[in-house]
């Protein structure tokens, strides 16, 4: 006969075995979970728990334990739980479910259409019960051992030890340089700018022969009025520029001429551009 | 014997176990530590302070036969609740072990912050993911487990021998996972009206 | 032998120097701590651990001539980041700058760590405060910096147009070139009324 109060007992057994299995030892956790207290008023966990109790209570080797005896103690042991009005957690019932129906097709007639057997079940939940056992047994002889702090101890008052690295940063010359250019490419302010241009306009060459031609009384040659070029060193620049002047100063002229300023003259062809003011002398002259 | 002093000195002097190459960042390059650990564990041999290996690191501890004079009752390791006792056993014996693993092998839930105290206490650390679906996170025991036990290494864990040789070690089988699932399954459907702790 | 065994777990375990009389309340009365004691202390004579008589405590202790290998010096080389070496040129082009110019310059937020990076390698050094609200530290670089890098003078570095003819600068636009030499030139002249910096 194995009532509620027997299981209590031993699993109370258990606990002496390694000094840490009461219930005062129970995790912070699961007391706090109203779920769990469930189930530890008891100090079970789980179903398995309760078979792996029961078995063990047969006092034979695990693989030797008699199946059907183990369920029934085990519906038994549900029974006494209702009876005592003791809320159980589903699992327990399906459990008993379950028990209930291997039971059936251990003792009924074999019928080979049933896969897997009843037999086959029974040995699974016998393999189940020794897997549990055993890691129940190993975390007790794990328990057991000399442990550091409580039976072995590390040295009390170390001196401690520390590698005080001093680090030391390489970095050359080139890498250097070369974050710094690499800065300054980055962080330049992108500015099209458009490039000066070397023209000399129409209206400057226009104002500047007007100036000039009041000084020039005699026959000058039109390079004469061509403005000095210095404005670079560059030699590209400067024969632009001129280039520029020379054609500015000639449509100057001509327009100058037209509105009876000056006067051209050009003895022919590629023969030098000479220019005059027009004076009262020689307004009769016009060519 | 001046080697032997350096390395004695370093071990003797840090706060944790040391492997042999941070000893030799103390102690210098020209040291044979591992020569040197070798000779001052015959030397300790026998007396009150042992020099002893666990995993690849080694320190000094008292003798573990002078336990009855030094042994002190701490809280700490009294609080470990037989769940956890369980589940450091698992992952232990069947490490590297996912949390689905260690709850099917308990047939309970594991509470929530149970792996975290374990970890906390820096038994258990987690290696990697399982390439299954889920990729759930899987842990294992670290080198302060093995300290704290006393092990040389995860083979000198109590009887993983027979149970390596039992096959109750070997991954769950499938048909015996199928039938779990079923039950679980029915389980689950009935949690509504029952009870919460089947919720996963 | 297993006298000395006792006193000398006792010992190593123990969180503070203990006294005779405390050892006896562990081992026990019969054992003659004293006499185990000075065995003790002549065992570890020459070892690299020492048993050491403060007053009237004994405790072990590391052997004092080995105390260097416990606070031990290493040197690592360590390469400079892209990020330290770009700083490091605007302090050495620009100096003396504020963290907020360097930043201003590189158009990027500098690490907290990394300036004192480069005063730990001696590179740079704080050259007071700027007159400015919030009186930012200025950096300047060091004398070690010229060592280092085998200049005489900061004037030794190479100008923008140099930089472009060894090809460092990425080639933009000719005009922008000319336009950043012209602004340098501006600031090397303003330089020594700091206030110019702030223009860059």
């Amino acid at each position: 006969m194995i009532g509620t109060d027997n299981n209590h007992n031993d699993n109370d057994d258990i606990g002496d075995e390694t000094g840490l299995l009461n219930s005062d030892d129970v995790w912070q956790e699961d007391i706090s979970n109203p779920d769990a207290l469930t189930l530890n008023i008891d100090g079970w966990e789980g179903p398995l728990d309760v078979l792996l109790v029961l078995a063990r209570n047969q006092k034979v080797d695990l693989r030797q334990i008699s199946i059907l005896e183990l369920v029934r103690q085990y519906l038994k042991f549900i029974d006494d739980a209702r009876s005592l009005k003791l809320e159980l957690a589903a699992d327990y019932l399906v459990m008993a479910a379950w028990l209930t129906y291997l039971k059936s097709g251990l003792l009924l007639p074999k019928d080979p259409e049933i896969d897997p057997s009843p037999e086959e079940l029974a040995l699974r939940l016998q393999l189940r019960l020794e897997r549990l056992n055993a890691m129940r047994e190993a975390g007790a002889r794990l328990m057991a051992r000399d442990r550091i702090g409580r039976d072995i101890f590390m040295r009390g008052t170390p001196e401690g030890l520390r590698i005080e690295k001093s680090r030391k940063y390489h970095c050359n010359y080139f890498e250097l340089i070369q974050a710094y250019g690499q800065v300054s490419a980055r962080t330049l302010p992108v500015i099209h700018m458009v490039k000066k241009r070397a023209v000399m306009t129409l209206e400057d060459a226009l104002s500047r022969v007007s100036k000039m031609i009041g000084y020039n009384i005699g026959w000058s040659n039109i390079e004469v009025f061509l403005p000095t070029i210095i404005d670079s060193d560059d030699d590209d620049y400067n024969v632009m520029l001129r280039r520029s002047a020379l054609a500015s100063t000639f449509m100057a002229s001509l327009e100058l001429a037209r509105n009876g300023v000056l006067e051209l003259e050009q003895k022919d062809s590629f023969e030098p551009l000479m220019i005059r003011a027009v004076t009262s002398n020689n307004e009769n002259q016009v060519s | 014997m001046e080697h032997l002093r350096a390395v004695e000195a370093t071990l003797f002097a840090s706060e944790e176990p040391l492997r042999s190459k941070d000893i030799t960042q103390y102690v210098g390059d020209e040291i044979d530590v591992d020569a040197a650990l070798k000779t001052l564990e015959d030397h300790y041999q026998g007396r009150g302070i042992e020099l002893v290996r666990r995993g690849d690191r080694w320190h000094f501890q008292t003798a573990a036969d002078l336990a009855y004079l030094l042994r002190r009752e701490s809280d700490e390791l009294r609080k470990l609740s037989r769940a956890a006792i369980e589940t450091l056993a698992i992952i232990a014996y069947h490490g590297p072990v996912s949390r689905a693993e260690i709850e099917s092998i308990r047939a309970v839930q594991i509470s929530k912050g149970m792996l975290d105290v374990l970890m906390q206490a820096e038994w258990i650390k987690s290696a990697g993911r399982r390439e299954v679906p889920g990729r759930p996170l899987v842990y294992v025991i670290t080198n302060e487990f093995l300290t704290h036990f006393g092990l040389s290494s995860r083979k000198d864990l109590p009887g993983i021998r027979d149970l390596k040789a039992t096959g109750l070690l070997d991954p769950i089988d499938m048909v015996m996972d199928e039938m779990f699932a079923e039950a679980n399954d029915a389980e689950e459907n009935d949690s509504e009206s029952e009870s919460a702790v089947d919720d996963v």
